[in-house]
């Protein structure tokens, strides 16, 4: 997986990288279902192998799929990105051992989860359309907002293109 | 590729096993993995798949913008809908106990619809951006 | 069950319902009175929610009937309300001028998908405000985010695009930054529910994870909120947004996610947690500091009078998050009230500045860009907006009798409390700058003549005007009797750092 | 009609007159009407308010309020009652005069002058009743803001640059000095009301004191006291009637008075003792200095915004002197110098309206053109020298008694040098006017007097400097009643 | 140390993507590493949830230990949520190819500077 994204950092063919970036997703799918997360990981192929690729793809086939050379030199996104990456490590050690049953994750709130209350075995869905139901219900309005977005931003005009920008430029 | 016999072929045969895998995936959501995000997304799925054989002009005759669009906001509308229902039988807001007189049935109830939800706007939305970007393609060359 | 009970559901519920019946009506004008009647009911919820916790004090809603921290909840307190009357009260103001404005910025067709944004926009604003469950705050704020990205992409000018772009990318780091905030809280805690979160993290205080998610909560809300080094997204977006939006981003946007900020800082991790342990209130000062001398000095030098008032806007946030280090009861009083005043005074100026606008479309086909120059001699033909705009201005300054005076008594009170005479001399200076580009607009509306000969007589459009001056009326108002205002907002401080008098 | 609703009415009317005056704005003969009516209603208002006043009652009243525990409160005491009769009386005569000077010169929007100007004295009565800090700190700031359209009128370059300067030096030091003293005076004493005796706890250590009184005297700007006087000659590029009334009476006044009132009322004499020394030093140099640049200066306007200069710090040093006796002077030489000083002024503008000169040298023989005119002048002259018949005598004359009292050495010389000086570049003028012969080119060009209500106003304000000087009765009463209090 | 490899491996992989968000100026290789950024976060939350000889949250008679549902319903949030941002950004990437003809960063700020520059020489 890390190979795949080193790959995708260095190639300077979008299509490639388009490519890759399936790869990676599907790699990250496999990687979820040994950590027990089936819905994740289909959801995972199905969004990041399927429809981040076809869009993608439908992208390139818009614009170029060439990339320039980057004109600057990369140390400052380097060191931003290095920073990061810093904070994280300093946080993640500290947190409980991985798979420790003592975490509070697995102490507090989700035992409940787990008694099976609405009477359905797969608890994520469960736990997904009723406990949290009101993520679902923003999560859907966010899908419905991009797609709503997307119509506005690419609704092909009645009256031919619009003067972007030409205002200023006259 | 719009004829090649082959693929039209395999596409009628295959195309109705999608969408009923797509079904199949939204309504057994509750019992193995899945749901209605992933059922959109391959309903969607299977339609872009027939509109790469056909041709978009023939999809979107079979599957019409307007009732792409209409898809598209349904789902939400259907979503909270169902959270007003809640709300209307004296719960709070997306109450599924008060939706049947048996609580656990009322979460089931309220479950389904919900998830029907989701999967028709997933779909809508993936439908409608993929014409998007077709449409814009062909105007493009 | 009466209704009144479901006011927080329904606060935010109707502008979400609202949103895709304008996408299935397909219509600007339906579209329009949908969003717009959800917006007031919005307002009036806001209301009786205020109402409501001037009585019962904090009010808690269960969604799902699910008991926090199991299900989702909505809580609401005295800041939460005022927030709430804040934006959805700016949103009802703003609509009503949108419709005359995006007829002559927007192409008609994509009206009703316009409104629709409007509707989600403020949809996300409200979610965020009241929720209290910490994975929802992203949720809404990614719905809020991604309708603002196409709002400001909707605009005529082509940089408008690249403007969304970049916010895109800068807003979904950010946003992504506060997901890992989350994510590391809730490892540690183990449950999502602020209220719950608060009580647990006690115990794993000054752990490294918590402190991580302090850092990464913090850099993340910055970005959204346009703290000084993370601010570049905003003066394009602001300048290239249809101008309805830009006045509603100005007002509402960024003040959220200040509010949610303090949520983090003052509901979850507690001050004692936030401003001992770590060197936050220092960097936040300077990075403050910085802002407000800065911006305010870029501004000076703009020649694009949205640009201008946009680094203003900079300069003032700078104001809000130097409060915030304070860490007393009068310093987030300022914040608070600052939050208010300085919405609606920035959020009225941007609706003028959009008048004057659409009163240049007239002339030249597509609306062009407000440059200090073609406001020559503007006063002549505009007075109404002019003076507005003025007034606005002065609000801005922090001259006695507007709005913003107040919040500017109570930061200088807070630096005194503090002792530091220094800060109190640079948030003077600060202001002072803040009189040197208010001025190069007054002089050239009043003074300078027009370069071209005798300009087209400009109309100055009525639907545009009320809602703005309904907006400098409160920008007064609000400077004089301060019982709303700065009396919620030192309620709310004093819940916050659990002190009373 | 209770007193509280005169202040109301007092306040309003100005209001109602701008309102007016913006609806007649078609009809100038109406408009100006309107301006006259207005100024005589408001006086009749303020008048009625001064039985009470001297009978010890305290008139008070509140608007708003903006902050916990500081409301906009207004409250007449003797010295606001002096302020506020001076600045609506001399409104009317101003009126009349402004009727002759901008018809005579036939300026641009003469609507937007009348209205600011009615705006301007609504501002300055404020500040003359302001009950506390804030609102007089609130209506210092919109004195600023409306005088500012007046001092910009002619919309040149020039006048856009004095307007910048009168800006920047008003708002920047009333934002920086004014507005912290102000919240520190809330801080430390929980309160910003004027009271006798001052507010100030009594536990507040001698520096803090220095201090704050710093802040307060440099950030009221309108004092004009050195180094922050620039902004004056700046504002003369203003039509001659703002200058007469705008920044000989109502502006300036506003700043001496304030200066006085906290010194009285927020800090209290006896709190002060020892504390002022710096401040009589920067008042007497302000004095001398600016006394010798208006020496030198050529142009009329110049020398007479100068003196003004240096007569406001009369009215501080004498405040600072912190006698009871000197300041009974300071607060007749407000009364004094407003009369002298507009008189001087109306002349200035008179010269100009008829003649077309501003400058000293221009002014050979004038006076037998311009006898009313020339002979106001000189009256005006004499009241700022200080020398009977008129008015700046008698405060004069309580400031050196109260200097004595306190065995202020400094300030007695330094008076003693201004009254040379004062002479020094008054008498001259006069000189001239009389017993110069014409100058050639003045010759070729013969006027006469200015227009009639030009000279009926100077005649009226020349009258009433010599009144104060016979019949001071009124204002001593009101400055006496003030420092008894205690 | 085993104990936090995942966590090791999330930091890289947010690393990659963050760096190629900031440093490439092209439009559409920014939102891919924006994608993977988003996605390394994913592990962030599923693997503590993961417990040895646990099995996925489906309950079913013969197990008793299961992994931690709820980061997993949060994921699919944020997957969702992650994918409606990429397509987004991609419309507008396209709309920006059409009005400059480019998505290389560099060229489009280079033509709004001239843009700019003739605007204030116009003051």
């Amino acid at each position: 997986m890390m190979v795949s994204v080193v790959a995708l950092a260095r190639s300077r063919n979008l299509f490639a990288a388009v490519v890759l970036s399936g790869v990676y997703s599907f790699l990250m799918a496999t990687v979820l279902v040994a950590l027990d997360a089936v819905d994740v990981a289909m959801t995972e192929a199905a969004v990041g192998a399927g429809v981040s690729t076809v869009l993608l793809l439908g992208a390139l086939h818009l614009c170029k799929s060439e990339e320039a050379k980057p004109a600057h030199r990369p140390w400052l996104p380097l060191s931003v990105a290095i920073g990061t990456g810093a904070l994280l490590v300093y946080g993640s050690f500290g947190m409980p051992e991985f798979s420790n049953p003592l975490a509070p994750i697995h102490q507090h709130v989700v035992p409940r989860y787990l008694q099976n209350e609405v009477d359905l075995p797969n608890v994520v869905t469960a736990v997904l359309a009723s406990f949290r139901g009101y993520d679902t219900l923003g999560e859907t309005t966010v899908v419905f907002t991009a797609g709503a977005g997307i119509i506005a931003l690419l609704r092909r005009r009645k009256k031919g293109k619009r003067a972007e920008g030409k205002a200023d430029e006259k | 590729m719009k004829n090649d016999l082959v693929l039209r072929v395999v596409g009628k045969l295959l195309i109705p096993f999608i969408l009923l895998f797509a079904l199949y995936v939204q309504f057994h959501g509750d019992f193995g993995p899945g749901g209605g995000f992933q059922a959109g997304v391959m309903l969607a799925a299977a339609i872009v798949f027939y509109a790469l054989i056909f041709g978009v002009p023939a999809t979107q005759r079979a599957v019409p913008e307007w009732l792409v669009e209409t898809m598209l906001a349904s789902g939400v509308l259907i979503y909270a809908g169902v959270g007003l229902a809640g709300l209307l039988l004296g719960g709070n807001f997306l109450d599924y106990f008060v939706l049947d007189k048996d609580p656990v049935h009322g979460q089931h109830r309220g479950i389904f619809w919900v998830e029907a939800g989701v999967a028709t706007t997933v779909a809508g939305v993936m439908l409608k951006i993929f014409y998007m970007f077709a449409m814009r393609g062909r105007l493009e060359d | 069950m009466s209704l009144l009970a479901h006011l927080p559901a329904l606060q935010v519920v109707l502008p979400l319902i609202s949103a895709p019946l304008a996408v299935l009506l397909r219509h600007g004008g339906f579209a329009f009175v949908i969003v717009t009647a959800a917006a007031w009911a919005a307002f009036a919820a806001a209301i009786g929610l205020w109402l409501q916790v001037g009585e019962v004090g904090v009010i808690s809603y269960s969604i799902g009937n699910w008991p926090p921290p199991w299900g989702i909840e909505y809580r609401v307190d005295r800041l939460t309300s005022f927030m709430l009357i804040l934006v959805a009260g700016m949103a009802s103001i703003v609509l009503p001028y949108a419709r005359a404005s995006i007829e002559r910025e927007i192409p008609r067709d994509v009206h009703y998908l316009f409104y629709a944004m409007f509707g989600l926009c403020l949809t996300g604003l409200l979610g965020i405000i009241i929720t209290g469950d910490a994975f929802n705050i992203f949720v809404f704020l990614e719905i809020s985010s991604l309708s603002t990205y196409v709002m400001i992409a909707l605009g005529r000018d082509r940089r408008a695009l690249t403007a969304a772009y970049q916010y895109l990318i800068m807003g979904s780091i950010g946003a992504t930054f506060i997901v890992i905030g989350i994510g590391f809280l809730y490892l540690m805690t183990g449950t999502l529910n602020l209220a719950d979160m608060a009580l647990r993290i006690r115990e794993v205080e000054s752990s490294r994870p918590v402190l991580a998610a302090l850092a990464f909560l913090t850099v993340g809300l910055s970005l959204k909120l346009a703290l000084f080094p993370l601010h570049q997204w905003l003066p394009n977006a602001y300048t290239y947004a249809p101008s309805a939006v830009t006045a509603f981003l100005a007002a509402t946007a960024t003040k959220v996610s200040v509010y949610v900020l303090i949520r983090f800082y003052f509901s979850v991790f507690g001050e004692s947690l936030v401003f001992e342990k770590l060197p936050l209130p220092e960097i936040m000062l300077w990075l403050s500091l910085f802002a407000m001398f800065w911006a305010s000095f870029v501004a000076i030098f703009q020649t694009n009078l949205k640009r201008l008032f946009a680094y203003s806007s900079i300069g003032q946030i700078g104001y809000i998050t130097l409060g915030l280090s304070f860490d007393s009861v009068n310093g987030l009083t300022a914040s608070i009230v600052h939050l208010f005043n300085h919405g609606i005074s920035k959020g009225a100026t941007f609706l003028l500045i959009g008048g004057i606008v659409a009163a240049l479309v007239g002339k030249h086909g597509v609306p062009p860009a407000p440059t200090l120059d073609r406001m020559a001699g503007l006063a002549r033909h505009m007075p109404l907006t002019c003076f507005g705009i003025v007034i606005g201005g002065l609000s801005l300054i922090g001259v006695p009798g507007t709005a913003g005076f107040i919040s500017k008594w109570y930061l200088l009170l807070a630096a005194m409390e503090k002792a530091q005479w220094w800060l109190v001399a640079a948030i003077l200076l600060s202001s002072l700058l803040a009189v040197a580009y208010v001025w190069r607009f007054v002089e050239v509306a009043y003074f300078r003549q027009p370069a071209t000969e005798p300009e087209p007589r400009l109309k100055e459009p009525l639907g545009l005007l009320i809602p703005a001056w309904l907006l400098i009326g409160a920008t007064i108002w609000f400077g004089l009797d301060t019982s709303l205002t700065a009396g919620s907002a030192f309620e709310a401080a004093q819940q916050l750092l659990g002190r009373s008098k | 009609m209770s007193t509280a609703h005169l202040i109301l009415a007092a306040l309003l009317l100005p209001l109602i007159g701008a309102f007016c005056i913006l609806l007649a704005r078609r009809h100038p003969n109406l408009r100006e009407g309107v301006t006259l009516t207005t100024a005589v209603v408001l006086f009749a208002c303020v008048a009625q308010l001064l039985a009470p006043v001297l009978a010890g009652e305290r008139p008070a009243f509140t608007l708003l309020e903006p902050l916990p525990g500081l409301p906009i409160h207004f409250s007449v005491e003797p010295l606001g009652m002096l302020f506020a009769l001076i600045a609506s009386g001399l409104w009317i005569v101003n009126s009349i005069y402004s009727i002759g000077y901008m018809r005579g010169n036939d300026e641009q929007n003469q609507t937007r002058f009348y209205i600011c100007f009615a705006l301007a004295i609504a501002g300055a009565l404020a500040i003359a009743f302001a009950g506390n800090l804030l609102t007089l700190f609130l209506f210092y700031e919109v004195l600023t803001l409306i005088t500012y359209p007046l001092v910009t009128h002619a919309g040149t370059e020039k006048a856009k640059a004095g307007g910048r300067v009168y800006l920047a030096i008003l708002m920047g030091t009333s934002v920086l000095f004014l507005l912290p003293a102000v919240i520190y005076t809330w801080y430390v004493s929980g309160t910003t009301d004027f009271r006798p005796g001052g507010i100030l706890p009594a536990d507040l250590s001698p520096q803090a004191i220095v201090v704050l009184l710093m802040l307060f005297m440099f950030g009221v700007g309108k004092a004009a006291l050195m180094p922050f006087h620039r902004w004056l000659p700046a504002a003369m590029v203003a039509p001659t009637p703002v200058s007469a009334l705008l920044h000989a009476v109502a502006v300036v006044k506003a700043g001496v008075f304030s200066v006085v009132k906290i010194i009285v009322y927020v800090f209290g004499l006896e709190h002060l003792a020892g504390a002022t020394h710096w401040l009589v030093a920067i008042a007497g140099f302000t004095i001398v200095a600016a006394s010798v640049v208006a020496l030198n200066a050529d142009n009329l306007k110049r020398r007479l915004a100068y003196s003004t200069v240096s007569q406001l710090s009369y009215v501080i040093l004498a405040a600072a002197i912190l006698a009871p006796l000197s300041v009974v002077g300071a607060v007749l030489h407000i009364a004094a110098h407003a009369f002298g000083k507009i008189t001087l002024f109306f002349a200035a503008g008179a010269i100009y309206t008829a003649a077309h000169k501003t400058e000293v040298s221009q002014l050979d023989g004038i006076g037998r053109r311009m006898p009313w005119t020339m002979a106001a002048f000189g009256i005006g002259a004499l009241s700022m020298i200080g020398l009977p018949p008129a008015a700046g005598f008698v405060s004069k004359w309580y400031l050196v008694s109260g200097a004595m009292a306190q065995a202020q050495w400094f300030a007695l010389a330094v008076v003693l040098a201004s009254t040379l000086l004062n002479a020094g570049y008054f008498l001259p003028i006069v000189y001239r006017a009389f017993f110069r012969p014409l100058s050639a080119e003045a010759a070729a060009h013969p006027h006469g007097e200015a227009p009639l209500p030009i000279v009926i106003a100077l005649t009226l304000t020349a009258a009433g400097t010599v009144a104060l000087f016979f019949f001071p009765d009124v204002p001593l009463a009101l400055a006496q009643q003030m420092v008894a209090a205690p | 140390m085993f104990g936090h490899f995942s966590y090791i491996v999330t930091v890289f992989l947010m690393v990659a993507g963050l760096y190629i968000v900031i440093a490439r100026g092209n439009l559409i290789k920014k939102l891919i590493g924006l994608s993977v950024f988003q996605t390394s976060v994913y592990m962030l939350y599923i693997a503590p949830g993961k417990l040895v000889g646990g099995t996925a949250p489906i309950l079913a008679p013969n197990f008793s230990i299961y992994s931690n549902p709820l980061p997993h319903v949060l994921i699919l949030t944020a997957i969702v949520v992650g994918v409606a941002t990429l397509a987004l950004g991609l419309a507008l990437a396209v709309r920006i190819q059409e009005a400059y003809g480019s998505i290389e960063e560099d060229k489009i700020l280079a033509r709004d500077n001239s843009v700019e520059l003739a605007e204030d020489s116009r003051l």
